[in-house]
């Protein structure tokens, strides 16, 4: 069969096309919202319109039967309307309020978890891990799905103080949102590459590879036509990896993951804020990473506890201090949690205020 | 996967250059390291669908995508790529032109990737949000409509990422992860529906430990039955604004703030947009951001070492020659506060 | 006459033998004070005895016979007990109350300024000037006289929201503590250096004047056996100056003075803060410095106004903000103010709330 | 002077090197530039007396320095030079020794200059203030005999100072102009008398506004009539002792924090000492506190490179091998925050 005819840079398709009439007529018109429940909101116009919202969770990592299902239960209960949001939760948009419990109840029955709209925890953001990058060093789904069968209840019924916002990251190139999130997991190397000079020889630039070495730890090798790493000076980044793939990084045996937390998005209350090093390594333990879902229980419920009402969890631990944050969490602090990298110095405490 | 569950590692090899004729963007090359133990994904590249704004669908039109991608791909699929793209993971060489046939044919471009342009990104905004002081989906449309070319045909030092969030809660992370982000605010006092106020106060809610409180600027206050604020000390958070949707209302003018240099890690260290336009107007067809974007990337790739993002550049080249090739001045709103140590350069031009 | 016998490495004398007797007896025994006014306080001690303190500025810059007159005070009103303060005020340590007042008396009638003490200005922290050292780029000693003859009221009796430390620093060494001061004068070059070549190659040694410079602006310059600046690079700091004084960083025409401000050095309240650039440049305009003395009363009166009890003034501008300070001070924010030196990242705004 | 005011520069030269017999430090050589205009300051070098502890004098003894001064020196002095010497300005090379013999003979010997120790100082501490928490002037008195090799004879790469102040006032501003800054400080429960806060409380004092309001902690509440404070969330910042003093005072058990690495902005910047260790014991002869100091100096004299000081080599080298020099655990309380970026280095010694 002949193929349709190619067309170039025409960009998306028009957003309009596929908005719900509802949207359409009340385009910018919006009012107010409210949360029914941890999964459903309504959303009020102008007009007097109402919209609703019915959340669940989705694995981001979709088959296309997934997909369908989704596409069958838009077309059941709401004219076949639906979007994704940006942290990749299936919204159900709904104009027919008749159908808002139906819908629900009917999600539930297939195993759908409905929820994570409100002061609890959304989708963890991840990105591709052993599944589809030649990058990783730990797996994201894996852990994503040990972790939210932990916390499922986060998202589906229990309140949190605010959102917490949770992700993984299978690099240091941290593809999702782990630099500013309230917990999340990045996968780290902890040993210097293995030169394979030989492949190295064929297969890379040798200017620019000793270039992407932020600590300059890279040197040429005359003799081998390769180069060396200075070990002392490697912190494992693995951006030599990057535009060198025969400089391995990867070392399953001491590759593993590290907590960080207290990122921040929003400027609402205090600035966005970078996430910062909690627990600097975890072994990988496929596939349920115990110790991992452990320490982030133990964070998340640490902060349920000592936190007020709307503080995130960045917001909390600057108000009770990070020293207070190490305590009460009981998690050690070690020379890793010491910036010396770039901004070492803004990080020291200049200050004879502090708690013991 | 088992076999990377056992052994702890992945088995993905450095994608080589695959694509679609005409463009440089929006397919990733994806090969197995061992490709004799797992035949069927020797080959696994990944076809990058440039989503439409906002990541709504009808049915039918995702129906479609998943029929002819389970025609000539895995049927494996992200919804969505951290960067928004609609993306598919898992074709061969020999189908991605057949793809981007069936799928530009009917309305699917490819989204950006490489060292381009890459897709732009919002959120749901005025489609489903009240507190959208910007079209956002508007914006990202139109932006992604004008920079087809750099999107699809990489030619830049690096990659460039824009998103558009609605307001400061940017509900897209455009502040942590866009080289260029735009954050809807306002100007003018925010406006306070003292009946409404009374509601809430009359409901379960605790304004003064729910509100009040945690404003940061302490600029507003509340006597039991009303709300005043000293507008010229709000700093524009949005906390009281999201608490109590129905009270309180953004100032009438409305625009947005332009940031620009966030990044993850790699390599300097991961990295928050700046200010750098305190407030812009940002009306269809939005040509003052256009043209203000098209001279930040001018500068940028005429400055840039490969693999340097504008972020990184401006720290490199200081931001006095990125304002002024900008031509936007120097205002206290860009910095948290002015310099420390007394080590500062004059231009010429300082001297006249 | 025979010179009486030189001692080595016996150190200061032990501080005991200067110490009234008052204080010998209740050394660390302590209670309270009070001050009774802008010169005066009193300590009380666990015994029930009390220490008066008298307080008068001094210029630091001392003659001898000035320093007689203060010992005859002190043998006067306080057998012969005075201290200095770490800024440089004379301290009468008096015992006998009843002689207090004679002693405030008397030094008012000899044109002392009485104060100091409480929450006002104090001492103007400065160092060397053009009275004796060769880094210097303007007079300190005539800048604080000018400043002082302006504000010494907040000093004698007007009160401030809290102490307010002032400082002037006749170069970027700095060796006063104008880096953590609440408002300070610090001089600065702004035109690269001038190269004496002939003198370069007597005097200096090549590399190290090449290591001093911070931006790595200096380059060999092998035809001359000198050394040249790259002009794009040079921020005039000067150090290449202090290790090779052939290269002349002077320039009478361009050379000034910046008023640094927010800097505190206690950890009360809030963390010890560096001075931020307030205004980049003002000519020296000796003997009086008008402009450098009106910017600073603005900046000292704006502050009196806007901050509450107890703040410091960069407590009162980080609570108000930057953009805030700017604004309510008049003054224009230029290149300048934006760090474009080692630290940039962390002073650029990364949040969507500020004020206009 | 007259000259300067008119030109708008300073006539002095580079001191060349001169001193006393067996002493590389405590006196600065200074030329005028110009010698024939103003023969009379041809040589004005600088004499640094170091001064005793707390600049605490008797007018016996400071006329005693003056006479001599009077008579082998300019009659001009700096009281007290910036780091604390009592700085005798403008005398001859050949008058150095008999001015070294004249003050030497009666007790008082040079302080520090160039490479070497610089001449600690203190604040008044427990001979004048009821917050000292340590013998601020006998612990600076301590160290200066202990190191009068050090000061006297420049052997480091560059300056090293000290300054101790008994409490987190400050009040000899140690954190922000000593290499090594002691800051007193307690454990253990604030003293509260209630009965004086009700007496401040009686007076026209507005407790809640004027101490509670102010604790950055949060830690403290005011009942009307008394004050309850949560200990284990007071971070000592001192201000509220230093509001209420008759009614609060520290802990009962006292000790010091060690800061580490202050310095004036050239070249990196300036820089605020940094919490080493939270909390040490010092007791007179204070041998804790002189055994950490030489392994910080040791450490810093065997890696710096020349006018290198400490605070900058710890940037250069990291935190990690300065603590396992000088034996001192990673603790939190040494940084505001942990690193944000996911690059660390890891030694054999923790894989173990
Ligand atoms: C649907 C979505 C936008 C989209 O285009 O897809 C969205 C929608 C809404 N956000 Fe959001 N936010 C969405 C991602 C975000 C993000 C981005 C992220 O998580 O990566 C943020 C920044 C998080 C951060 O600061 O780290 C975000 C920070 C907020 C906040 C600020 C929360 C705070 O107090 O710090 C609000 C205000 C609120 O909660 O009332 C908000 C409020 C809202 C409201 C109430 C706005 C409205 O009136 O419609 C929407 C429903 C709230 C809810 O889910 O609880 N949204 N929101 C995104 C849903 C993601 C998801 O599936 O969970
Ligand atoms: C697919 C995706 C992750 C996902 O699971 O969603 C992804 C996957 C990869 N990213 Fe990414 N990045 C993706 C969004 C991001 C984001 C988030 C965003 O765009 O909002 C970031 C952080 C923001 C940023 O741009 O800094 C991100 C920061 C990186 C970096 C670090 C760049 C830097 O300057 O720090 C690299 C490294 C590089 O470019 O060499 C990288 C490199 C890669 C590579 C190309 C790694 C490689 O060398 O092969 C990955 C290809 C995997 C594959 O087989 O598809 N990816 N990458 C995301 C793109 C999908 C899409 O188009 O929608
Ligand atoms: C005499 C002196 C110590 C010495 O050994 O010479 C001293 C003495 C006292 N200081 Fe101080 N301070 C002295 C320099 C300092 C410095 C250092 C400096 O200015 O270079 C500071 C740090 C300033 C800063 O943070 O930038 C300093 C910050 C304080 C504070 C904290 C003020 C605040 O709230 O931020 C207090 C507490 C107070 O005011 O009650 C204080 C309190 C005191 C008390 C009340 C302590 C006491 O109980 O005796 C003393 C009299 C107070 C007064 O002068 O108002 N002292 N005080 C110094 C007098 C210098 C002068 O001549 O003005
Ligand atoms: C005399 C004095 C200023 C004063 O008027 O009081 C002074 C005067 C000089 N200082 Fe200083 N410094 C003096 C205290 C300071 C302080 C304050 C302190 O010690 O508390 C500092 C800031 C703290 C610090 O050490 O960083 C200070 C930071 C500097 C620097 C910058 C050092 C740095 O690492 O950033 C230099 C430059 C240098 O060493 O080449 C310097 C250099 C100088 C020289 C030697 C400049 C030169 O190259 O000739 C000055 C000699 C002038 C002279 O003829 O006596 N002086 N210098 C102070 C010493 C008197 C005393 O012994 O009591
Ligand atoms: S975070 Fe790293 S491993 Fe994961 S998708 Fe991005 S580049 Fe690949
Ligand atoms: S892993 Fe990173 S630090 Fe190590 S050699 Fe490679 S690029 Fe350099
Ligand atoms: S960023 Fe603001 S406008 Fe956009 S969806 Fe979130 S709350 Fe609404
Ligand atoms: S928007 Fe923020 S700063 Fe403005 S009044 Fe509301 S809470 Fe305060
Ligand atoms: S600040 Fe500069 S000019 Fe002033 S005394 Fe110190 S080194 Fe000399
Ligand atoms: S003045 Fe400073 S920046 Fe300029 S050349 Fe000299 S050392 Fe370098
Ligand atoms: S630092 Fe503390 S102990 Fe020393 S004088 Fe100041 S207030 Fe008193
Ligand atoms: S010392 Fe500071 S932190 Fe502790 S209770 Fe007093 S004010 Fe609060």
């Amino acid at each position: 069969m002949a193929l349709p005819e190619r067309q170039t840079d025409i960009g998306p398709p028009d957003y309009r096309q596929f908005l719900p009439p509802v949207i359409e007529k009340n385009y910018g018109k919006w009012t107010h919202h409210e949360i029914l429940t941890p999964g459903t909101m309504v959303h009020y116009a102008e007009s007097g319109d109402k919209l609703f919202t019915v959340r669940i969770a989705s694995p981001r990592l979709l088959a296309t039967d997934s997909i369908r299902e989704f596409c069958n239960l838009a077309e059941e209960y709401c004219d076949g309307y639906l979007r994704f949001t940006t942290r990749n939760n299936v919204e159900f948009l709904v104009s027919d309020e008749s159908k808002v419990d139906p819908l629900v109840a009917k999600l539930k029955a297939d195993g759908h978890m409905v929820g994570g709209i409100g002061p609890r925890i959304s989708n963890i953001i991840h990105t591709q891990g052993w599944v589809h990058c030649h990058s990783a060093c730990t797996d994201a789904s894996g852990l994503v799905k040990a972790i939210m069968d932990e916390l499922h209840e986060y998202f589906t019924t229990k309140a949190l103080p605010n959102k917490v916002r949770l992700a993984v990251a299978c690099c240091v190139n941290m593809c999702g949102a782990v630099h500013v999130s309230d917990i999340a997991v990045v996968a780290v190397h902890r040993k210097v590459p293995v030169i394979d000079s030989e492949n190295v020889r064929k297969a890379c630039e040798i200017p620019t590879t000793i270039a992407s070495c932020p600590t300059s730890a890279i040197r040429p090798n005359p003799k081998e036509k390769s180069v060396t790493i200075n070990e002392e000076k490697c912190m494992y980044c693995g951006n030599c990896f990057t535009v060198c793939p025969p400089i391995d990084i990867h070392n399953p045996e001491q590759d593993g993951v590290a907590i960080v937390v207290g990122g921040k998005i929003g400027s609402l209350r205090t600035d966005p804020k970078f996430s910062k090093l909690a627990i600097p390594f975890f072994y990988n333990e496929p596939p349920r990473w115990p110790k991992v879902v452990d320490a982030i229980k133990n964070i998340l419920e640490t902060y349920k506890k000592g936190a007020k009402r709307h503080e995130r969890v960045g917001e909390w631990i600057e108000r009770i201090g990070w020293e207070e944050f190490f305590k009460q969490t009981g998690i050690d602090f070690t020379f890793q949690h010491i910036d010396d990298f770039t901004f070492m110095r803004d990080t020291l405490r200049t200050s004879a205020a502090f708690k013991y | 996967m088992e076999k990377s569950f056992q052994t702890k590692r992945g088995y993905w090899k450095h994608g080589g250059i695959v694509g679609v004729l005409g463009y440089g963007s929006g397919v990733i090359g994806r090969y197995s390291s061992l490709p004799e133990e797992f035949p069927g994904v020797a080959h696994f590249h990944t076809y990058r669908i440039n989503q439409p704004s906002g990541f709504f669908y009808t049915s039918k039109a995702l129906k479609e995508i998943c029929d002819i991608w389970d025609k000539y791909g895995s049927g494996l699929t992200n919804m969505h790529g951290s960067t928004g793209d609609l993306v598919l993971l898992g074709t061969t060489t020999e189908n991605l032109e057949t793809l981007f046939a069936e799928y530009s044919s009917r309305g699917w471009d490819l989204g950006g990737s490489g060292s381009a342009m890459r897709t732009p990104s919002c959120c749901v905004g005025q489609a489903r949000c009240e507190w959208a002081m910007i079209d956002t989906m508007d914006i990202c449309n139109t932006v992604t409509q004008h920079f087809q070319d750099e999107l699809h045909r990489p030619a830049y030092p690096y990659k460039i990422k824009n998103k558009i969030s609605g307001c400061a809660c940017d509900c897209v992370a455009a502040i942590a992860r866009a080289d260029v982000s735009v954050i809807g605010t306002w100007k003018g006092d925010i406006q306070i529906d003292q009946a409404e106020v009374k509601k809430y106060a009359d409901s379960k809610m605790d304004i003064q430990s729910d509100v009040i409180d945690w404003c940061p600027t302490d600029c507003m206050s509340f006597d039991g039955s009303s709300i005043t604020i000293d507008n010229s000390q709000c700093n524009r958070c949005m906390h009281c604004i999201t608490r109590m949707t129905k009270a309180l209302k953004p100032g009438k003018e409305r625009g947005a703030s332009i940031l620009v240099g966030s990044k993850a890690p790699i390599v300097v260290g991961s990295l928050l947009s700046w200010v750098i336009v305190p407030f812009m107007k940002m009306e269809s067809p939005f040509e003052e951001y256009i043209e203000l974007l098209e001279n930040m990337i001018e500068w940028w790739d005429d400055n840039a070492k490969p693999r340097e993002r504008i972020g990184e550049l401006i720290e490199v080249k200081g931001m006095r020659p990125f304002l002024e090739a900008i031509g936007v001045d120097p205002q206290p709103q860009q910095v948290y506060e002015p310099r420390k140590d007394p080590f500062f350069f004059w231009s010429e031009s300082d001297f006249k």
